[in-house]
């Protein structure tokens, strides 16, 4: 998995889930497909609400982490065939897509399974920072 | 240890590159993280407070390592991707 | 969720999971979105290749136990916005999608577990029958 | 009890429909799930051997249940769904 495929300017759009189950889940060994799509939240605190996040990410080493997170899952659970990240770059507005992740394989165990631990495994591990942008334009680092 | 002439490139992510007001620096005379550390604290007063990891070369590292020509070397707040 | 809703003449075109989330997911307390795809696998065995499954639904009582189970989820998981059940009838092949969930809600946990559990009793639950057809077009009840 | 006079409607699934050679039969003369079972038996020998269920106005029954005009029973193999 090359950066260009896991890094992606702006919000996803949601037709690349079923672009990438095409390209992916097509295939007569795939019983199962588990998605886990992340979104941003307009989370509220005392400084009001969140209505963006701008996501920023050390490229080359996201390509890097991916990579190894995905060939973790894939040593982990044998039946699972394909697992898939793409993340944002940049600014993506409360309501819209930032995080997706698609897993093909042959049972459904293996693929609901897979497709958590790479959630996990990313958040830990991807060097992604992200700055919530509040109604009243300030931000806050997370 | 004596002073490196080796150029060491810096990247600096999230909130640690606001507050340098970088996203990457050149630094030289640094022969290893831990000098490198002190270096940068120099034009960010408060980086000892801030949470933050440092990888060389792509590589996540928790012990001091020493540092040579042509490494890249980054400033990692805590991730939050996802 | 009425029966209309929930079953669906052939094969799931891919474009229907970016559609539903379009439709259940595009609000900004929806931090999380689960999806899982059922697809007709090409098991093999001393009678050749399954080439498709043939789905039959007893469709009234399909949709009432879909409401009772996507209900029992709600109630298990609070944090869930929406559980959305498609299931196909009629001739799906090998490699095309026949069961299709897509649970929003405000975190992952919650989505990812509602999501299996969801799959779990729908399976449990749903009065629907396969009958596999073989590449020699012999066909097996399952 | 005496021979009711209700019309019920019985739906059949799977593999018994096939092997009962209709989706849909109805039925009088039955008081009970317990005698329509005897019933359907009589145009489907062997029905004992297949695993079924029954349900009753969509709803799953496991215990006999009286049956009157209108009501709508389904002989169910193992569900396969998902």
């Amino acid at each position: 998995m090359s950066r260009e495929e896991l890094l992606y300017d702006g919000p996803l759009p949601y037709r690349l889930v079923a672009d990438i189950m095409a390209t992916d889940a097509a295939f007569d060994d795939r019983g199962g497909v588990s998605v886990f799509a992340g979104q941003v939240r307009a989370d509220e605190d005392e400084r009001g609400k969140v209505k963006a996040i701008e996501y920023s990410a050390y490229e080359e080493m996201a390509g890097k982490e991916c990579n190894e997170v995905v060939e973790i899952v894939m040593r982990a659970f044998p039946d699972v065939k394909s697992v898939r990240v793409v993340h944002s770059t940049g600014v993506v507005k409360a309501g819209e897509m930032a995080l997706l992740i698609v897993v093909t394989g042959g049972h459904r165990d293996q693929t609901t399974r897979a497709c958590r631990q790479t959630l996990e495994l990313l958040k830990e591990r991807l060097p992604i920072w992200k700055r919530e942008i509040y109604e009243d334009d300030t931000h806050r680092w997370r | 240890m004596g002073e490196s002439r080796d150029r060491i490139r810096v990247l600096f992510f999230g909130i640690i590159a606001e507050k340098v007001g970088a996203k990457e620096l050149y630094y030289e005379g640094v022969a290893d993280t831990e000098a490198l550390r002190k270096r940068v604290a120099e034009s960010l007063p408060g980086l000892e407070k801030l949470s933050y990891r440092i990888s060389v070369n792509r590589e996540m590292v928790s012990e001091t390592l020493q540092l040579k020509e042509g490494d890249e070397v980054a400033f990692l707040p805590p991730f939050a991707g996802g």
